[in-house]
């Protein structure tokens, strides 16, 4: 008994030792910078941010434009050819790239902020009946099969616009990582500088806002591209599913319409293939990042990462 | 209260509320069951005949009562295990349908979770083991990369080459001309359907297992029982199984626990893009064609399955890990 | 109501004679997961509903003839009473002979339980509700409370069951048919689950005329799976879509592989005539001149069906019903933006500052159009629609909805413009008049068919002789005054004609129905087995 | 303790370097060509900050260095065997049956999903021919040198005690009877209780056995204890090897002198600790002279140019001989090496005359105190009275709930301007009290009333906004300075709040209070640590800044939970002095908690002695020390290590 006191104590001081020499080290940017793989990422991601930004000017015509002839051949004119219903594919392509991106950083802050607050919430009050409740909703928002839900969601929405996209996403994927988040909390909160904080007389507030949250930006930066890493995908499977929203132009509503339209019997494959590239592009460059933002929070895994 | 039963208590309290938001998902949605049934099997460029919705209408049958009343009915019929008649299979009660599509997805999606599972954690612990190793860049950033793909997006592509350009395997469904049953020629005839959804879910599949077990063994590696491990001159086999992946296993084995629970939810967009007969794909059919009782009953399914999971992988873990076996 | 077909309709002789061994077509069970096994036409699941029980006759879908089926004749002694002549010689597959009695039993069982009332012979949607039944030797009397001419065509669809067997099995939409007991061309050999392989019965009625000796139905196939089976041989036809038929299928084959849309109605744009500008019809009248119908079959249907008569009739199978003014005209509206735009002019809607037209009152004007998310033949439409308003300067956007969604909005009333379906079937009371009769306007519950609320006492007469009417020359000249107000009110505007699509192959039997002869559709497949036949060597 | 008799060496490192490469940091030379010799049966003490290297030399000893470390140069002869040149494969013989060790962070060392008995098996069966009951009986021998009871064989490590793994972990590292064993701070953390049975329990061992040690502390008391030649390492290097007798009479190295002097007898009336000021050398920068002469009192000229080499030194004595040296005759005389321009000149023949006299004592800061200080407190008012305080636990344990006393009926008085030290073993409920005191936690029976100067407090009813009010009365300084200060933040930051919140400070008078603090823990000059982060301080640094944010309230009582416990010897001086400093000037009274009764007797007027939650013995400190009357206290002063015993006396 008395020396699980020590045992205790001993992981405390040797934990703090580590925080000291990762504080004391590399910054984090400089931690995420040395990883290849990472730099590879934000090179990749910084290539897809250009795209959505400069879309009107790389992009032949809008995506959204279907007044070219249905279902031409790759030409001069258009070098993916058009689709079924007479957009170029090439300018859907990139003019989608917006999406993704929108739906990538709205959907992932959403889902960050809102596991955020519920885990701050829950952490913060740990073992009270606001924490039993909020345990409760997470355990039952982990249990209850996403898709269905989603088509629940979607169904009721009359408009499907890319927000409620992104809401919807949103709101199916808090319960995990709100979860972590909180677990995270509870043993950022017994940590003395927390103690003492209270004993410098900050109120809960402060606490949470000045002590605790920068102690958790590297879990939350990976959340965040994590979420964001869901959100690009769950947005491609929703308008692959048809749940989606159909009027904006997005690499998933494109596979939808290719699937529909039976692209691969007609031969169109290249209408097929393309979004799905662009897609796991972007999904890589987020995946890579954040093996690099896994770095701040994991040293062991930094060593010659 | 003790322990024990905080955490029974816990379980049910979770399945009712479970159960409770599965009674109101359906009930939430608009439209009219049997107006929707209809005009799906009259399609959608076809004239709606008032006296076939009527038709339908007493044949699904209006719900009982205020919104209450059906609520306990749902749950006494829960309890006495009744899930009613499905709504597209009418008059097939919902439990022979789920029957049905149940081994299907049992067999498809359990023993790939399986294979995944084992060759997964075989490869991120030898990944671990090799680490920086050519075989660890490899594996690591192929399954990286695997695991950014959309699953629909790899069945339809293996859909194209290997179905429709080569021919070598059927695009849909999960057997043709064989009649189910313990035969042979069924059997080989299932096992040829199943071959390209089988193939994306073992791409994808390992993924998860490889970058788990590969980080909790770099961590593990790092820990003093195997420093001394090292010290004591035990070979390096016996370090990296009998040490650093004995003890980096736990977690990806509660995983695994869970993941089966996950299992009776099927793999939505995998056998809807091939046609499977599988959970998922009724799933998708019972969503699309608003056939509550069905979509009720594979929801509860897919409930239970995962809620008991947690409760087995949670026992599971104070199994193995002799340290739970105190602390919690 | 139609004409009898004559004797000398039957099918062309049987090339060298022999028979069409087999022949694979797609599966009739909407859902393939559980295959369970149940022949009874009532369930929506049903293995088959079309081989094995017969209805009373058979009313082609494109050219309107009654074929006479189980039924050799049938009479409206008045409009109240309707008569049909049960054949003789038929006998259910189980030896039992046909007889009155069973049709007797198969109308009036639907009274005790409704679940099987599909025809509505017992209430009162279309015409009156049945008083009795009644048999007498071989003719069986439907007795109605009132006029009930517009029962007709929805009457002889009814699958005539055995009396012996399903006399005792409660209700009948409960009951799981496994082992049918049918008058129809074939009988159950195997089914895996899957697959349902019939075997042709000797003893049929009209065994001479159905040659295929075994045939298959299976797979619930999509378009590109579908294209795939019909290519390679494995499906010898299709009537679900496959979008570009021509390049997915035709092309890869010409001498084989063919297929032929016929219309089964149009693809009608609908306005909120209880909105304005909606209400008025000078700005219907200018829209409908703005529209490319040319470019939305295109874009929708690969320029497979046709641009739309504004008569709201498809033409040219309906061509007997066109009235002498328009009888010669084309009445497929030009696309002409220009005259598209004086008429708006005239009409007061002027260009605003902003370049967009504006209401008569100079507020602005910007409608949307809302069409079902997922259709994507639909969404092409509107697209083009949107693309053609804007051209005549009129600041109108897309909303795309879940279906389900704008199912709501067309019982509400919450929409500007929309996407319909016009049914072209026979009874034109049913269709075009539906669309406008103001007993058709859609409640909160339920869909009806006139989404648009044209709300007109004259109209409303025209349709209620419409549908009274037993007489074919009546028939014409109601229809007539209703093609007129279409022509110059534009309740709505037809865009393209809507498929009933048959895709086939020839090589292993010929006889299709097709663009020369265009005797039935995709709906009439026990009508369409007995005209099949061998290819000619 | 006596010097055993010269023997061929069984381990002779040669120029051993090691260095640590990461990728990202600064690439570092931890061990810097260190040459040393064990012989069979030796026991040699390695002593020296944190951070000297010395855990990256046993290691690489053991040819154990992982990456991103590297043995950069060197040999390791094991009967002149080069391990350092062999693979793995030729190593794992010796492994263990030749070479073993107990980890410093042994705690863990144990697999934790194996039974104990699995992991004796396999180092025996590897290593032996003994097999199946053979084995068994092997390991019930060792348990029974460790002293541990044959039933926890079968037991899992999460099973055993703290000081049981330690044992277990001894019993292992002589489970193939090595010749050679390394012993890596193999009781950090533990009771200082247990940590006296389990060493002397190796020691024993030791010599009964005859294996060689090499035995690594930063507990340079211990190590003076046990062993018979000291190596004393400084920035990777050795700077001194003597045997041990003749090093506490006469360190050479100036280090060295700083080390020992941070050890004191609190028996005595007036006590005098020594702590060596600075921070070490940053390896990474290249090393121009003697690494330590930035922080040398005694350094010349010369040591900032020239690095001294380790060099034997032959004279036996010194030159001028302050005192004479005790060695038997018969025995055979080692002469030790030091790595000091100084000592060498000093004991040159003829002697450096610029050097000046040979000192023993470190001639840098000093710490003093004496018994007439504590006369004077012990009359101020009381502050805090605490009233037959209890404290009960309640755990939830599988079916059961658990019920711990941790404090049981404890009344004391705490006053102003004295320090009260509060002494225990490790669970004796020290904590709970403190933590009772300041309101955290609310006792289970009891009152603790809270005299300030505005009036009586009952601590126990304080709730919410009151509770916070009673924190400008009340303040905490915490163990372990390292998780106490938010790394993310200025010291700035740190200390503006509670300047803000109790003394609602703003603009610029707030900027001259925090430099008044500062400047108070001697942080200065104030404006160049304003901006720093606590990463950036050094572990007596960021223990001034917690002190420093506790004096910003200006409150009436700190308490001092373990302030120095996990600070470097030689830096603890450092802290007792600040807050010795702190209660003379301020009149605050100071809840000093600890477990080391040396430091208890440093810094507190009186002592209060606590064991299993009750108090067993109160008093005067010097009284209390000198003349225990608890069978507990007496156990608590003889843990602790007093190499000068023999010298002093
Ligand atoms: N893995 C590592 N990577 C980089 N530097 C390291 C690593 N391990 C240790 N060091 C550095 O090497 C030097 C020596 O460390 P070492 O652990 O050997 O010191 P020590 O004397 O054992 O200290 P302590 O008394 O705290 O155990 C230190 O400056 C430390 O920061
Ligand atoms: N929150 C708690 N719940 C249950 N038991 C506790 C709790 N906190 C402390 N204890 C128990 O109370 C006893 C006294 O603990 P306390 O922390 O006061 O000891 P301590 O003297 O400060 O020890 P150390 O020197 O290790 O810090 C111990 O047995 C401990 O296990
Ligand atoms: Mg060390
Ligand atoms: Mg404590």
């Amino acid at each position: 008994m008395a020396e699980n006191t020590i045992d205790e104590g001993s992981l405390e001081q040797s934990e703090a030792q580590i925080a000291d020499r990762i504080a004391s080290g590399p910054t984090w940017y400089q931690v995420i910078w040395s990883s290849k793989k990472a730099r590879v990422g934000i090179v990749l991601l910084g290539l897809y941010v250009l795209l959505a930004l400069a879309a009107p000017l790389i992009a032949p015509y809008r995506g959204d434009d279907t007044s070219f002839g249905p279902v031409e051949l790759p030409s001069q004119a258009h070098w993916m050819g058009t689709t079924t219903q007479g957009a170029d594919i090439f300018s859907q392509l990139i003019w989608g790239t917006r999406v993704s991106l929108l739906v990538g950083l709205f959907g992932g802050l959403f889902a960050t902020v809102l596991a955020l607050v519920i885990g701050l919430v829950s952490g913060y009050l740990e073992g009270t009946w606001v924490d039993d409740v909020l345990g409760l909703l997470t355990n039952v928002a982990l249990v209850v099969p996403t898709l269905p839900l989603i088509i629940t969601l979607m169904a009721y929405s009359e408009v499907r616009s890319v927000w409620f996209t992104i809401l919807v996403i949103g709101i199916i994927s808090w319960a995990g990582p709100a979860r972590s988040k909180r677990a995270q909390i509870i043993t950022l909160r017994h940590r003395d500088f927390v103690t003492a904080a209270k004993f410098a007389g900050d109120g809960t507030g402060t606490i949470i806002f000045r002590e605790i949250l920068p102690q958790m930006t590297s879990l939350v930066a990976a959340g965040f591209f994590g979420a964001a890493t869901g959100a690009i995908g769950a947005e491609a499977g929703l308008s692959f599913l048809g749940l989606g929203n159909v009027e904006s132009v997005s690499w998933g509503t494109m596979l939808y319409q290719a699937q529909l339209q039976g692209a691969l019997a007609q031969g169109l494959w290249i209408w097929l293939l393309v979004p799905g590239l662009m897609l796991s592009g972007l999904i890589m460059a987020l995946t890579l990042i954040n093996f690099g933002i896994d770095l701040i929070s994991n040293p062991h895994l930094r060593e010659d990462a | 209260m003790s322990y024990f039963l905080r955490r029974i208590g816990y379980f049910l309290l979770t399945l009712w509320a479970a159960v409770t938001l599965n009674f109101l998902i359906p009930r939430l949605q608009p439209g009219d069951p049997a107006e929707m049934m209809v005009k799906r099997l009259s399609g959608k460029d076809a004239e709606i005949d008032p006296a076939k919705i009527e038709a339908m209408r007493a044949m699904l049958g209006e719900p009982e009562g205020n919104l209450l009343q059906q609520y306990l009915g749902y749950l006494a019929s829960l309890l006495r295990g009744d899930f009613g008649l499905s709504y597209i299979y009418y008059p097939a009660p919902v439990t022979e349908v789920i029957g049905r599509a149940l081994p299907w997805t049992l067999v498809l999606v359990g023993v790939t979770l399986a294979l995944s599972f084992v060759l997964g954690t075989v490869l991120g612990a030898f990944a671990a083991w090799r680490r920086n190793s050519m075989f660890d860049s490899v594996v690591t950033i192929g399954s990286t990369f695997i695991g950014t793909l959309q699953s629909f997006w790899i069945a339809l592509l293996l859909l194209f080459a290997f179905g429709y350009v080569m021919g070598w395997f059927p695009t849909a469904g999960g057997y043709e001309a064989s009649t189910p049953g313990w035969n042979g020629a069924f059997l080989l005839d299932a096992l040829h359907h199943s071959v390209l959804p089988a193939v994306v879910l073992m791409l994808l599949g390992p993924v998860g297992w490889i970058l788990g077990m590969r980080n909790t063994m770099i961590m593990n590696l790092r820990e003093d029982y195997i420093r001394l491990a090292r010290a004591k001159g035990v070979p390096d086999r016996d370090i990296a199984l009998k040490y650093a992946a004995r003890n980096a296993l736990l977690p990806s084995i509660t995983g695994l626990a869970m993941a089966l629970g996950g299992i009776l939810g099927g793999q939505i967009l995998i056998e809807t893009t091939f046609d499977y007969p599988g959970l998922g794909r009724l799933m998708q059919q019972a969503a699309a064609g608003k056939d509550y009782p069905l979509l009720q009953a594979l929801l509860l399914l897919t409930i239970i399955g995962t809620l008991v999971a947690n409760l087995v992988a949670d026992m599971l873990y104070g199994v193995l890990d002799p340290r739970a076996r105190k602390a919690s | 109501s139609g004409r009898i077909a004559t004797k000398s309709d039957a099918p062309a002789p049987v090339g060298d004679g022999t028979s069409i061994p087999q022949l694979t077509l797609p599966a009739e069970v909407a859902e393939n997961v559980a295959g369970i096994e149940n022949y009874n036409p009532f369930s929506p699941n049903a293995t088959t509903k079309t081989y094995f029980y017969e209805p009373l006759m058979i009313r082609s879908s494109v050219n309107c003839e009654v074929v006479p089926w189980l039924a050799t004749d049938y009479a409206w002694v008045d409009p109240q009473t309707l008569t049909f002549t049960i054949r003789e010689g038929v006998t259910w597959s189980d030896g039992t002979p046909l007889t009155a009695e069973d049709v007797v039993f198969t109308l009036t069982m639907r009274k005790e339980f409704p679940a099987a009332d599909d025809i509505g012979l017992w209430n009162d949607t279309f015409g009156a509700h049945a008083d009795s039944v009644t048999a007498d030797g071989q003719v069986v009397t439907i007795a109605f409370s009132g006029n009930a001419a517009a029962k007709f065509d929805s009457l002889i669809t009814a699958k005539v069951l055995p009396k012996h067997v399903w006399g005792s099995v409660g209700d009948p939409a409960q009951h799981v048919d496994t082992a049918p007991v049918g008058t129809g061309p074939f009988q159950v050999e195997s089914y895996n689950g899957r697959r349902l392989t019939m075997t042709r019965r000797e003893d049929y009625w009209q065994a001479d005329k159905v040659l295929v000796d075994t045939l298959v139905l299976e797979g619930n196939y999509d378009a590109t799976n579908a294209a795939l089976k019909l290519t390679a041989g494995e499906l010898d036809a299709y009537w679900g879509e496959i979008p570009n038929p021509q390049q997915s299928f035709a092309d890869k084959d010409p001498e084989l592989n063919h297929f032929w849309y016929a219309p089964a109605g149009s693809t009608v744009l609908t306005y909120n005539l209880t909105r304005a500008p909606f209400d008025d019809a000078a700005f219907r009248a200018a829209l409908s001149h703005g529209l490319d119908k040319d470019e939305i079959s295109a874009k929708a249907t690969y320029g497979v069906m046709a641009p739309a008569s504004q008569t709201g009739l498809k033409l040219p199978y309906a061509e007997d019903l066109l009235p002498e003014a328009y009888a010669g005209t084309d009445t497929v509206l030009p696309f002409d933006t220009a005259a598209a735009e004086t008429m708006l002019d005239e009409a007061g809607y002027v260009v605003g500052p902003d370049g967009f037209r504006t209401m008569k009152d100079g507020s602005p004007l910007a409608p949307t159009f809302t069409v079902q998310a997922g259709w994507i033949d639909y969404q092409a439409t509107a697209d083009v629609v949107v693309r053609n308003l804007q051209a005549m300067k009129i600041n109108a956007s897309v909303q795309t909805s879940p279906p389900d969604a704008v199912d709501q909005n067309k019982k509400d009333a919450e929409f500007d413009m929309c996407l319909e379906y016009l049914h072209g079937a026979c009874e034109v009371a049913r269709n075009l008049g539906s669309k406008l009769a103001s007993d058709q306007v859609p409640d909160k519950q339920t869909v009806k068919a006139n989404v648009g609320r044209w709300i007109d006492p004259a109209t409303d007469e025209i349709v209620a002789e419409l549908s009274g009417a037993t007489d074919p020359a009546q028939q014409k000249e109601l229809t007539g005054q209703l093609v007129d107000i279409m022509m110059t009110q534009y309740p709505v505007t037809p865009l393209i004609y809507a498929p009933a699509r048959m895709i086939y192959r020839t090589d292993k039997a010929v006889g299709w129905p097709s663009e020369e002869d265009p005797y039935a559709t995709n709906s009439d497949m026990l009508m369409i087995m007995t005209r099949l036949t061998p290819p000619q060597q | 303790m006596t010097s055993a008799p010269p023997r061929e060496p069984l381990l002779d490192v040669r120029g051993l370097s090691v260095r640590y490469e990461p990728r990202l940091g600064p690439h570092i030379t931890a061990v810097d060509d260190v040459s040393l010799q064990i012989r069979e049966g030796e026991f040699v003490g390695l002593i020296g900050e944190s951070g000297s290297g010395k855990s990256t030399l046993g290691t690489a000893i053991l040819q154990l260095t992982e990456r991103p470390g590297r043995i950069s140069g060197g040999q390791v002869l094991f009967e002149g065997m080069d391990l350092a040149a062999m693979d793995e494969d030729a190593l794992r013989p010796y492994r263990w049956r030749d070479v073993s060790t107990v980890f410093q962070s042994s705690m863990n060392a144990l697999n934790p999903v194996t039974r104990i008995e699995a992991q004796f098996r396999d180092a025996i069966e590897l290593h032996s021919s003994l097999r199946g009951a053979a084995v068994t009986r092997r390991i019930q021998e060792l348990f029974d040198l460790v002293l541990i009871d044959h039933r926890f064989i079968r037991a899992y490590p999460h099973e055993l005690s703290g000081g049981m793994k330690q044992r277990v972990n001894l019993a292992l590292a002589l489970a193939d009877e090595p010749r050679f064993v390394l012993l890596d701070e193999p009781t950090t953390g533990l009771d200082v209780v247990v940590q006296r049975e389990i060493l002397e329990n190796v020691r024993a061992l030791q010599e009964q056995q005859g294996f060689a040690v090499l035995f690594i502390s930063h507990d340079i008391g211990t190590v003076m204890d046990l062993s018979d030649r000291i190596l004393v390492m400084y920035a990777g290097r050795i700077v001194e090897e003597h045997a041990t007798d003749d090093l506490l009479r006469e360190p050479l190295h100036p280090y060295t002198k700083g080390l020992l002097g941070s050890y004191g007898d609190p028996r005595q009336e007036t006590v005098r600790i020594t702590y060596v000021p600075g921070r070490p050398p940053d390896l990474s920068l290249p090393l121009i002279g003697c690494p330590f002469a930035p922080r040398c009192p005694e350094r010349i000229a010369t040591c900032l140019t020239d690095a001294p080499p380790l060099a034997l030194l032959p004279t036996r004595g010194r030159a001028g001989g302050v005192q004479a040296l005790a060695v038997d005759a018969g025995e055979a005389w080692e002469p030790p090496r030091v790595a000091c321009h100084v000592a060498h000149g000093q004991r040159a023949d003829p002697p450096d005359p610029e050097l000046g006299p040979i000192t023993v004592r470190f001639a840098g800061p000093a710490f003093e105190k004496s018994v007439e200080e504590s006369d004077e407190a012990l009359a101020a008012d009381v502050l805090l009275d605490v009233a037959e305080l209890s404290k009960t636990y309640r755990s939830r344990e599988g079916l059961r709930t658990r019920e711990t006393l941790a404090v049981d009926d404890v009344s004391f008085q705490l006053r102003r301007g004295m320090v009260t030290a509060l002494v225990g073993q490790s669970g004796s409920g020290k904590s709970t009290i403190a933590k009772m005191v300041t309101g955290v936690e609310t006792p289970t029976a009891g009152r603790i009333t809270f005299r300030s100067r505005a009036g009586d407090l009952d601590v126990a009813a304080l709730r919410g906004r009151a509770l916070r009010g009673y924190y400008e009365l009340v303040q905490m300084v915490f163990q372990d300075p390292y998780s106490s200060l938010n790394p993310n933040k200025t010291l700035e930051y740190i200390l503006s709040r509670p300047l803000k919140n109790h003394r609602s400070m703003k603009g610029a008078e707030l900027r001259a209070a925090i430099d008044e603090l500062l400047e108070r823990v001697a942080l200065t000059p104030a404006p160049r640590y304003r901006g720093r982060y606590g990463y950036e301080l050094s572990g007596g640094q960021r223990q001034r800044v917690v002190i420093a944010r506790a004096l910003a309230a200006q409150p009436e009582l700190i308490i001092a939970d373990e302030p120095i416990s996990s600070l470097d010897v030689s830096i603890r001086a450092e802290v007792l002095e600040l807050l010795h400093r702190l209660v003379a000037d301020s009149d605050v009274g100071i809840l000093y908690i600890t477990h080391d009764l040396l430091s208890a007797r440093m810094l507190a007027d009186e002592v209060l002695v606590l064991h299993e939650g009750r108090l067993v013995e109160k008093g005067r400190a010097i009284d209390v020390i000198r003349d225990p009357e608890d069978e507990y206290t007496r156990r608590l002063l003889e843990a602790i290590p007093n190499p000068f015993a023999d010298i002093y006396r």
